[in-house]
């Protein structure tokens, strides 16, 4: 059962994820972006994640798409600007080096032994193990994520407002 | 329900292999019966709109067909079932007819995480507010997919303005809650009603606990009525100046998916500020009697119920009654009140919980008599 | 149990396809979006090697992705809207100043 | 654990059908006749003028970044709060500076004016 919700979500995933890299308007590709997005979280659920799987749509769904749309919207493209690809020559190689680089990245995994997973209790993923791990041995980066969010706050309106 | 399957698996374990195939088709007979039940509140509720608008504005609301006029959400659903389904040419064809959908699928896919009574459940999720949170942000993608679809100014000027509404309306919500969480300790919304409960009844509810949760509660109601679109903060779909928003385009059935999808949004808005604030299914009579124990799950059920729809009242009632906003006054209300309000009140109720080692207002008056 | 080996190969799909878009497109929102397909690749083989190994730390790290994601989107997009003020375009080709 | 969430995903199956079916269902059942005024968008009976994409203010940028950041905080108190009595006055003060910081950012950005919506 589980193994057959996987090899679902695998397959939206990777096809979602060609499809947002090839189409044309970007709207489009940002709306199969929040499918992949989708069907990703439900891969950290079967991986028994449950705070990151709400926290993906939360925060990449909820938000990033939410702006990434604004500015889309907001560009307000016309058709020249859309720009086509890149001379198809260029296209296809990047292509078939990707391809190569798949085909080592899947045979390096392969080497892998298929340990069995470790039995887990039942509160692995929830926000209980995850808070007492944060504030406990990750203080530091918590504390650096605010500044870093301090960081893109201030940096982000600078560069939007117009200058005055 | 899952006390229902493990019964029924128990039941039919010995032909094991079909037990799987019984426990999905009972999801779906039970997804079907929880989506049907949806459909026919959200019927009452558009009945109920303009039944108690009538009776605001002391005129009768609809009485024509049905006994008191009940039957009336059914016309206007065949209505608009009947209804031609325009699709503009000018339109980006595949968004317009995909936005109804997934905003009907958001507010649907939330009626799962609510905890109805003792044991009535869908889902027990450990997560049950946050994925309630989460779901109410997929909205967000609807509209604006919905404002840029139909490809007009109205309904894009009036998508945009609705995002931007509920997105930053989504910041006080999720702030208030939390000083919730700090007293109850656990995101599961039964959890949550059964921390409610205890000697003092109405007193346990979370509302009286300290006077912060007190605030949080009307920031919370103030920043859902935001958040729904509801009057005052409906801007983005009024009917005088942008001509219904960002549904202007839709017609027939895909309307009625938008509008179904507005009431199921405002059930779940109502519906956690009762399991949270005013102790969902709880309430003293019912906890002490001891009647059998479906009888107790089906009061407490008709308790719970009883209260969204009283919320619900209260959201009909300053719908009937509040003026309209301005879109920059809602957004200074947003930003610059409910916000810095939302944090003191957090550092607040943590303060509180430090100093009366999570102890609230009842406990404390009783320790000073005693 | 779905072994940890294909839960790598998806997280290695999923970034060969974020390469894919940043190498071939020219739209700087396609990249962009592209680039939070890697940084989704590389958070899911993170939670797959930390349910495999039973420890939270890989949940920790995954949630520090995503607020990097978080800002980096914030700032990016700024600087995607600010070379649109200036240039009027977001094709990556004709914004190339600084080649000299 | 799993059998938690698929009820989510059961609900969602339906919910697409139960939609789609509407949807053709009342295709065939309405009439068809289209015309080209009804095909055109809805201007309250004025042809439509100029392009209807017109380009926004950046304030909607600016609305939606802030809602990221405070997305991330908000997402960053939960598993604070949920175990906010196991971490006492310590875990407290931790939260505070992070609300600090943070507050400080609120404060520059309202100085700035990227809130007014004039």
């Amino acid at each position: 059962m589980e193994t057959m919700l996987f090899y679902f979500f695998a397959f939206v995933a990777v096809a979602t994820a060609l499809l947002v890299i090839t189409r044309r308007n970007p709207i489009h590709s940002a709306l199969w972006l929040v499918l992949c997005f989708f069907s990703l979280a439900a891969v950290y659920v079967l991986l028994s994640a449950h705070f990151i799987a709400i926290i993906q749509i939360m925060v990449y769904v909820g938000a990033i798409m939410v702006l990434v749309l604004f500015v889309i919207m907001l560009l307000n493209l016309s058709e020249k600007e859309l720009g086509d690809a890149k001379p198809t020559v260029l296209k296809f190689c990047g292509v078939i080096l990707s391809g190569i680089f798949m085909v080592l990245l899947a045979d390096g995994v392969k080497v892998l032994a298929p340990q069995a997973a470790v039995s887990v209790d039942e509160k692995f993923g929830t926000a209980e193990m995850l808070g007492r791990l944060l504030f406990t041995d990750y203080l530091l980066p918590f504390e650096i994520a605010s500044l870093l969010l301090l960081t893109a706050m201030i940096g982000a309106v600078v560069l939007a407002k117009k200058r005055r | 329900m899952q006390f229902a399957i493990q019964w029924l698996v128990d039941k039919f374990s010995f032909l094991s292999p079909i037990s799987i195939l019984l426990l999905i088709s009972l999801m779906f007979i039970v997804g079907t019966v929880v989506l049907l039940l949806a459909m026919l509140y959200e019927g009452l509720g558009t009945y109920a709109l303009r039944k108690i608008g009538g009776d605001i504005q002391v005129r009768i609301g609809p009485n024509r067909v049905g006994p008191v006029g009940l039957l009336q959400f059914l016309a206007d659903g065949v209505k608009l079932f009947l209804k031609e389904d325009i699709v503009p040419t000018v339109v980006d064809k595949k968004l317009f007819i995909l936005a109804p959908f997934i905003t009907f699928a958001a507010s649907c896919a939330a009626f799962v995480a609510l905890s109805y009574s003792d044991r009535l459940v869908i889902s027990n999720l450990n997560i049950g507010l946050f994925y309630l949170l989460a779901i109410s942000s997929l909205v967000v993608i609807g509209v604006i997919m919905a404002g840029w679809a139909s490809n007009s100014k109205w309904s894009l000027l009036g998508g945009m303005r609705a995002a931007a509404q509920i997105v930053s309306y989504e910041i006080p919500i999720g702030l208030s809650l939390l000083s919730v969480i700090l007293i109850t300790q656990s995101l599961n919304m039964g959890e949550i009603i059964r921390s409610q409960s205890g000697g003092w009844g109405i007193l346990n509810w979370h509302i009286f606990h300290n006077p912060f949760v007190f605030i949080s509660f009307f920031i919370y109601f103030t920043a859902a009525l935001a958040e729904v679109n509801q009057t005052p903060f409906d801007l983005p779909e009024t009917e005088s100046e942008l001509v219904a928003g960002y549904f202007t385009e839709y017609s027939g059935m895909r309307f009625g998916f938008f509008f179904m999808a507005e009431w199921g949004e405002i059930f779940i808005v109502s519906a956690i500020a009762v399991t949270l604030f005013l102790g969902g299914w709880q309430l003293p009579i019912i906890n002490n009697l001891d009647i059998h124990i479906y009888l107790k799950n089906l009061l407490q059920l008709g308790v719970f119920l009883g209260k969204t729809f009283l919320l619900i009242y209260l959201m009909l009632w300053i719908r009937w009654t509040l003026p309209r906003l301005r879109v920059d006054q809602i957004m200074y209300m947003c930003w610059k009140v409910l916000l810095p309000f939302a944090f003191f009140n957090i550092i607040g109720t943590g303060l509180w919980l430090l100093i009366f080692k999570g102890k609230g207002i009842p406990e404390l008056v009783i320790q000073l008599f005693s | 149990m779905v072994p940890l080996s294909h839960f790598l190969i998806l997280s290695a799909a999923l970034f060969i396809a974020g390469t894919i878009g940043v190498l071939t497109r020219r739209n700087a929102l396609i990249v962009f979006m592209s680039i939070e397909l890697m940084l989704n690749g590389v958070a899911l083989s993170f939670l797959a090697f930390s349910r495999f190994l039973g420890s939270l730390d890989g949940h920790v790290f995954v949630f520090m992705v995503i607020t990097v994601a978080a800002a980096e989107a914030a700032v990016g997009l700024a600087i995607i809207i600010a070379i649109f003020r200036l240039k009027g375009t977001i094709n990556i080709d004709e914004i190339n100043l600084m080649k000299g | 654990m799993l059998n938690e969430y698929l009820p989510i995903l059961i609900l969602f199956i339906i919910n697409i059908a139960f939609a789609v079916g509407i949807i053709i269902f009342s295709h065939f059942l309405g009439p068809r006749k289209s015309s080209a005024e009804k095909l055109s968008p809805y201007e309250s009976g004025v042809p439509p003028v100029g392009d209807t994409r017109i380009r926004f203010s950046v304030k909607f940028y600016l609305i939606a970044m802030l809602f990221i950041v405070f997305d991330i905080e908000v997402v960053f108190m939960y598993p604070w709060a949920v175990i906010f009595k196991k971490l006492g006055l310590f875990g407290f003060v931790e939260m505070f500076v992070f609300i600090g910081i943070l507050l400080i950012g609120y404060v520059y950005v309202w100085k700035k004016g990227a809130l007014k919506w004039e």
